[in-house]
């Protein structure tokens, strides 16, 4: 078993790189002492071939969505085409500096229009601006937005930002950096909107209501449009987390919902890599009447010129450097025009089709959260068991050769376990990771010590977590 | 379609099982009225064919750096990145998996950062690091709300020579977070230490320096240092890592937290994303960071295993009590970085901020030489420096674009003051030829 | 140096277990007088930015496919390689191993081999395959001794409609192996089955013939193999399997071996090479075979698992009793070809093969419309056919390539009573647009 | 454990591929009925992400040289700079037709010429053809170079090839192929040519004698230069089979000790992937007296232009199409420009170093075969033993992790192991090799069960190929 650090292998004198030679005149002195550092760099000394080695076997302790079925609910984890990779390839597409002037970068301003409008026609909102650098990232510039648009109309007591306890933890948590105050509502059983508690805080505070749907249950909200309209004449906002936009495409866009504002997940929607944790991307979608306030530069067309627009007077203001994620822009246009409208609304019909029979498959075995048509994904509840918990099921999942489903989230069902497919899984790789879910819940009878001490055939068993975080260890000592 | 394997067969059989005779009853919890609204505008799916033809078509309307020679940096830089660096990223166990949430299949990638917060660290010179953020403004604007929310005060100053992009994104994150971010003036392309002093007051959470600055003038960091005497205030430097390679780090210089992007290692320019963000801090700050964090620990065998740890800090436990709301990292960009300093090493990183800094040199001598271009600021720079031309910046940098050279960057745009500014940029990759070729343009214009 | 791991003090502490004290020490086996002739002219190492430019520098004086639209053939076709392909290929677990001599850890390529040969039997219509060859040319002249061995006759008869390239590597091979090769004539673009009866005789061993043959055109190998009424005489078809999505295999039709080069399926047009030649035969001709082959065998706890096999035939056990002398295959090109046979499966075969076939067809139909060209052969074709022209083919490639369109092969090269003609191949990668563009360009010459 | 077929992964109607649609009138009966096929093709059908996922697992039962120590001797498993497969992606240097006329493709014309240059610089050839597609293919070439020369001087009756007996098995083979006559010579004991063995056999029927140098026991030959003379003075021509080149680059030139033609393994001393078993690539090098008989096309230079010339009257032909593996010179010559003369003398310097190291920390342990100064690699005997033999050590080593040396070859020593570490293994790896050969010869003592069963820890465990031969089994059948 292969466990060194690359720190492991260094040795005085070896090199793993190659430059030119020097070819102007050495000049010494050109920064005065007191700047200079005083001890050597403190990194590795290894050979091109030992640092290969050591980072190929460290990608051989990983389980990427090549190397097999990966139902990490609320994640989308779809085949990432490999057409996408070669596209991003193209050096006249990508070796680009980001303060080339307008007329050298015309290819890639139209490719980020054209990408911008088609993200706007699936959304159905009015204008998508790319530049949030994540789902997460994204959330953020939208409450920016609304928060701007209520301030512009003097509307300063709206401070509430809205969230159900089902939401992904990213909602609250967004709504706080930007200044607002988090109101968060219970859901109903179902995990459907509580009609009755939101319209508790349906008062000249409210901000906003996030929402996600379908929902981190997978259900999508019967009363959307009810919602919509109750939000809007309380004066507020409706944002939507475009987390879960696989199992609607060409099926409801959320401009058509009733949402105002809106965020993408390029990497789950889109297909592009999630990279082990990033980069991803979270365009921003909006409604014309947060048009004035879209961070610059708005990537905009005049005649047949495309051009960096930063002269928005009531603009929230730049929220990253540069122009967005765009290696990871050029991958989801791809995607985009690869597929086409068909394609896209094929995707989320089968990312759909394959949820529900998933349910349909485990609902005998598992108690299913919201026993109701699902959308791109499931919750399963933790089987009642005096021993086994829901997090033993994932780890013995591991010795089936699975990566887990999402675990413990949403919160509100009690050991939650978040399916999802996605549409490009077969019906044999989910029939066999059915029947792999099936045989745990006997096992759970028949052996329950087997599940508990899961998993067994991993490179490492079980970590210790607590002593990770008391033992803060975070870093190589010499 | 190629990505999906189901057959009309294999679909026929799954509607059996969910009890529904076809696909659209699976929609029917979707009202009927926002069904018939959302039928998407039809547009064609483009094979492999012609999706290349379609980016041959647009790159055909780039004017890219395989065809410019560049010297533009500001914010954004041109470095060689080794092969090697390419062939570990695109590894599919590492591509084309998620955060590690289970370690026991995600060593490579836990392992991966564990080394990347490692060499970070180092090279700021602090003692610890997380596992990267989005970019260096973000994470600059983010070490503002560290220090805001530490110190519970809710002024930050941020030099004028920190780069417009890391200060206008300070600027929207701090107009919402209710911050009072206030501008340091420059004194003769440098922080004015004088003008720190007056603006350091009680309610001031954290001072902001951009080091090597945009101009890539190196900062009195200890001067600075010692301008705040209220030891309560953060000092935050942003800086370019690959510069630790002939400066002294912001660590031994007293920087509470050390942001900025490290595109510099190993990640391409790509017009401008995605970008490494990184974020270092000594040991009292580690609980206040934001972003992901790796640690090490053992197995239930007691292997020494790594794991996400600290998550309490996180948005997916504490909601909006986290630290931050961000969720992902820039994990392949980390990746890429931490391969590019693995192969680097102690001796390359040397080599090639030193290379830098000899040719950044050497151009600025031989462009300044003939008189039509005045180095702007005689101070200590690393591989930019900032002249003022007699023409028109933008008028140069299209006589350049005609002779293949991308010039550098005429900083007017940002700096009202500096409207004759032009900033170079000079890279180990710029071969002697190509700098006098470059001085040689300039000289006839 | 970054390929070398060693240490200086590696060195020391590696000479000492050793036993001696300088690294010259280990050549003094060497003659003196050897060792000083044998000094290196001294060229300087280029780093990789270095090579990068030289290779720009090179690649600025070829005019490649990049930027020119391909209307060649001949026997090297721009067939469209789906992206997915060379993600696999480039799998390091593939590209850096050798051959599978160590079937515990080599059952990745060996299975892919045991697939690459089913895919290639079935799609030549045999029984069998091996693991690869070098390329068309050598395969074809491989199964001529093939066919000299089993029969122990010495003469092989050619279609003079097989490709030069083909033609030549067997005179090459048949003229040291003391083997009579000799030419079959052509009849309006296909063998000449009178001239084939006239020639077959008792020494004859084997009878060659590519179908679709150099010029595009179909052969009629039912008829030609009833010709053969020698049952003894070996029939080999050298083909291009790309042709299987529409046409009746080699192996329907009575081949005994079939040969060629499968470059079509997956592998890039590289200047001509590395491409992928390919041997399929019947039950009998397998021990005769050259090549590596791999076979299903069980492992001790009976698990299935493959191995090389029938390595009695090689040259490694053999010695100069071995079928052939051929030692390695084109591994990661037939892996390419795997990978590339599989993504396009049943339906993609037949949709690539029918897109050449109607394509090349539609172009023949436009260029001959105006009566500036002329199809010489009026006879079935595949994806490439011969026009003869008024003008002189080399004058009208030149205009073409100005207008950024490489134009068909000049046959004349190759077959002196053809100076005029022009041999257009046209693929699945061609647009309608691409195609009217050429014929709009080759009418106005 | 994955155990599938591509063939098992098949249903109809999947895909994998996506093409344009057909954008020319879809014509009918273009071809005769009689020559249309009557069966589907018989090709599996599956869709991308299953064929990358397949293909994917397969790999992950592969050991290459990106995963450890591969100390294959006599194949060179040096480790392959990424450099050369990023030079590889040049369009403008791959993307070429190989009929394009000469003036479109200068650049890479240029780079042939050079890089024959370079390798006639490193052998002390006059002139190094790049045409041969394999070492094979390489003798092959030059046997017919050989027999051309003597033809054209009337010499009908120089059929004999001398090799000796510890030679690679290619040289007869490939004498055989040619149509010549093998005279098999014993070695020394010591591997050394036997020179009386050897002047039996310097008649006027000899042809050449092929010798690989140093031997396949890693042996330089001392008599090299009187064997030199011995072979001329007899009339014959000196083969150099340069298998083993890695170990002498700029220390003996084999046009210096005398050899008047050669073949290169680009695979091996220049770094290009091995892939599995292939492509690799045999440039045949030649003294000017067999310049007449070269393959054509030959690549020239006239004043400032490169040209193909194929006007060579006594050539010997064409030995493959077109102009050789292209894109493995183009990886060979980014090897010998990236490492520049000193790195080549400097890497077979370490190569010999460090075989010399491992065969002195191992000559306590296992009988070495010739216990002289080596050169790149060395050959030990089989210890000893009642019951575990040379295969069983080999297959116990796999459990180390380790891919073993060349076994039972060269076939003079009894139960071979020939070890070949290359330059680019670092002091540790070489450390825990011989640390692994160590324990292996203690467990023969301790546990020789253990070894005979080995190995223990692959995914599968010893193969039975006396079956694979008997019952042939070499393709699926449906």
């Amino acid at each position: 078993e292969y466990n060194k650090l690359i720190f492991d292998l260094s040795k005085e004198g070896r090199v793993g790189y190659s430059l030119p030679e020097l070819d102007v005149d050495r000049a010494e002195g050109l920064i005065p002492e007191e700047y200079l550092k005083e001890e050597e760099v403190k990194l590795p000394e290894v050979s091109e071939n030992e640092v290969v080695r050591h980072y190929t076997k460290l990608s051989n302790k990983n389980y990427g969505l090549d190397a097999g079925f990966y139902p990490l609910g609320s994640c989308t984890m779809k085949y990432n085409p490999k057409i996408n990779e070669r596209v991003a390839e193209n050096l006249q597409m990508t070796s680009l500096h980001p303060y080339q002037e307008e007329h050298m970068v015309q290819g890639s301003l139209e490719m980020m229009y054209e990408l911008g409008e088609k993200l706007a026609e699936v959304s159905g909102m009015d204008y998508v601006s790319l530049q949030p650098a994540a789902g997460a990232h994204g959330e953020l510039t939208g409450l920016m937005m609304i928060k701007a648009y209520h301030e512009k109309r003097g509307d300063h007591k709206r401070k509430n930002i809205i969230v159900a306890d089902s939401a992904h933890g990213t909602n609250p948590s967004s709504a706080q950096v930007v200044g607002f105050d988090i109101v968060e509502i219970k859901s109903t059983p179902e995990g459907d909107v509580d009609l009755e508690e939101l319209k508790k805080h349906l008062d000249e505070n409210l901000a906003g209501f996030m929402l996600t749907n379908p929902s981190t249950l997978g259900i999508f909200e019967p009363n959307i449009s009810v919602i919509a309209d109750l939000v809007h004449e309380a004066g507020g906002l409706l944002y939507y987390d475009g987390a879960n936009m696989n199992a609607i495409m060409g099926k409801a866009k959320p401009g058509e919902m009733g949402f105002d504002v809106m965020h993408y997940n390029l990497h789950k929607t889109f297909s592009t890599p999630h990279g082990g944790g990033g980069p991803g991307s979270g365009p921003v979608g909006i409604k014309a009447k947060l048009m004035d306030f879209v961070p610059v530069p708005v990537v905009g067309k005049k005649g047949d010129n495309y051009t960096l627009d930063y002269n928005r007077p009531n603009t929230i203001g730049k929220v990253r450097s540069f122009y967005g994620n765009y290696g990871v822009l050029l991958r989801a246009y791809t995607y985009l025009k690869t597929l086409g409208s068909e394609g896209l609304e094929r995707a989320s019909e089968t990312a759909v089709l394959n949820a529900n029979y998933m349910m349909a498959r485990l609902r005998e075995h598992y108690p299913v959260a919201v026993d109701r048509l699902c959308k791109h994904e499931f919750v399963l509840g933790q089987p009642a068991h005096e021993k086994v918990t829901t997090l033993d099921i994932a780890k013995r999942l591991l010795d089936h050769g699975y990566h887990p489903p999402t675990i413990y989230f949403p919160l509100i069902v009690d050991g939650a376990m978040m399916i999802e497919p996605t549409e490009t899984e077969s019906k044999e790789t989910m029939d066999a990771f059915v029947d792999a879910m099936i045989d745990i819940k006997n096992e759970m009878e028949s052996s329950p010590e087997t599940v508990v001490a899961a998993p067994h055939t991993t490179i490492i068993r079980r970590v210790d977590e607590a002593k990770a975080a008391r033992d803060v260890k975070i870093r190589y000592h010499r | 379609m190629r990505y999906i394997p189901s057959t009309d067969e294999d679909r026929r059989e799954l509607l059996e099982e969910i009890g529904v005779d076809r696909v659209d009853a699976l929609f029917e919890d979707i009202p009927a009225e926002i069904r018939e609204r959302s039928k998407l505008e039809k547009w064609e799916a483009m094979s492999e064919i012609e999706i290349h033809r379609r980016m041959g078509e647009l790159g055909g309307k780039n004017k890219s750096l395989s065809d410019l020679v560049c010297f533009r940096g500001a914010g954004a830089y041109d470095h060689y990145i080794p092969s090697a660096v390419k062939e570990i990223v695109g590894r599919s166990e590492f591509y084309t998996s998620y955060t590690p949430y289970q370690p026991e299949i995600s060593q490579g990638t836990l392992q991966a950062i564990f080394e990347f917060q490692t060499m970070i660290a180092d090279l700021a010179g602090m003692e610890a690091s997380n596992a990267s953020m989005y970019d260096g403004a973000t994470s600059t604007a983010e070490a503002a709300i560290m220090a805001v929310t530490d110190t519970k005060r809710r002024k930050i100053l941020v030099s004028r020579g920190t780069g417009p992009e890391v200060r206008s994104v300070m600027e929207t994150y701090s107009r919402f977070r209710d911050i009072e971010l206030v501008e340091v003036a420059m004194d003769e392309g440098t922080l004015s230490i004088e003008d720190l002093r007056s603006k350091v007051d009680k309610e001031t959470a954290g001072v902001v320096v951009q080091s090597p600055n945009f101009f890539g003038i190196i900062e009195d960091l200890s001067g600075i240092k010692g301008a705040i005497e209220d030891k309560k205030v953060k000092f935050i430097v942003n800086t370019d890592l690959l510069s630790m390679g002939v400066l002294k780090s912001p660590g031994s210089q007293g920087a509470d937290i050390v942001v900025g992007d490290a595109q510099s290692l190993g990640n391409g320019i790509l017009f401008g994303g995605p970008y490494l963000g990184f974020m270092a801090v000594n040991k009292k700050l580690i609980r206040k960071m934001p972003g992901r964090i790796v640690g090490e620990s053992i197995d239930t065998e007691g292997r020494v295993s790594y794991v996400l740890t600290l998550q309490a800090r996180e948005q997916h436990i504490r909601r909006y009590k986290a630290t931050s709301n961000i969720c992902s990292n820039h994990g392949l960009n980390a990746l890429a970085a931490t391969v590019h300093m693995s192969l680097l090493g102690k001796k390359g990183l040397e080599e090639v901020a030193n290379q830098c800094l000899q040719k950044a040199h050497y151009t600025m001598k031989k462009l300044t030489e003939g008189g039509r271009y005045r180095l702007k600021y005689d101070k200590p720079f690393f591989k930019e420096f900032l002249v003022e031309s007699q023409g028109n910046p933008g008028d140069i940098n299209r006589q350049l674009e005609e002779r293949g050279i991308l010039g550098g960057y005429p900083v007017g745009r940002d700096y009202d003051e500096l409207s004759k500014g032009i900033l170079l940029c000079v890279t180990e990759k710029r071969s002697r030829d190509e700098i006098d070729k470059l001085v040689e343009c300039m000289e006839e214009m």
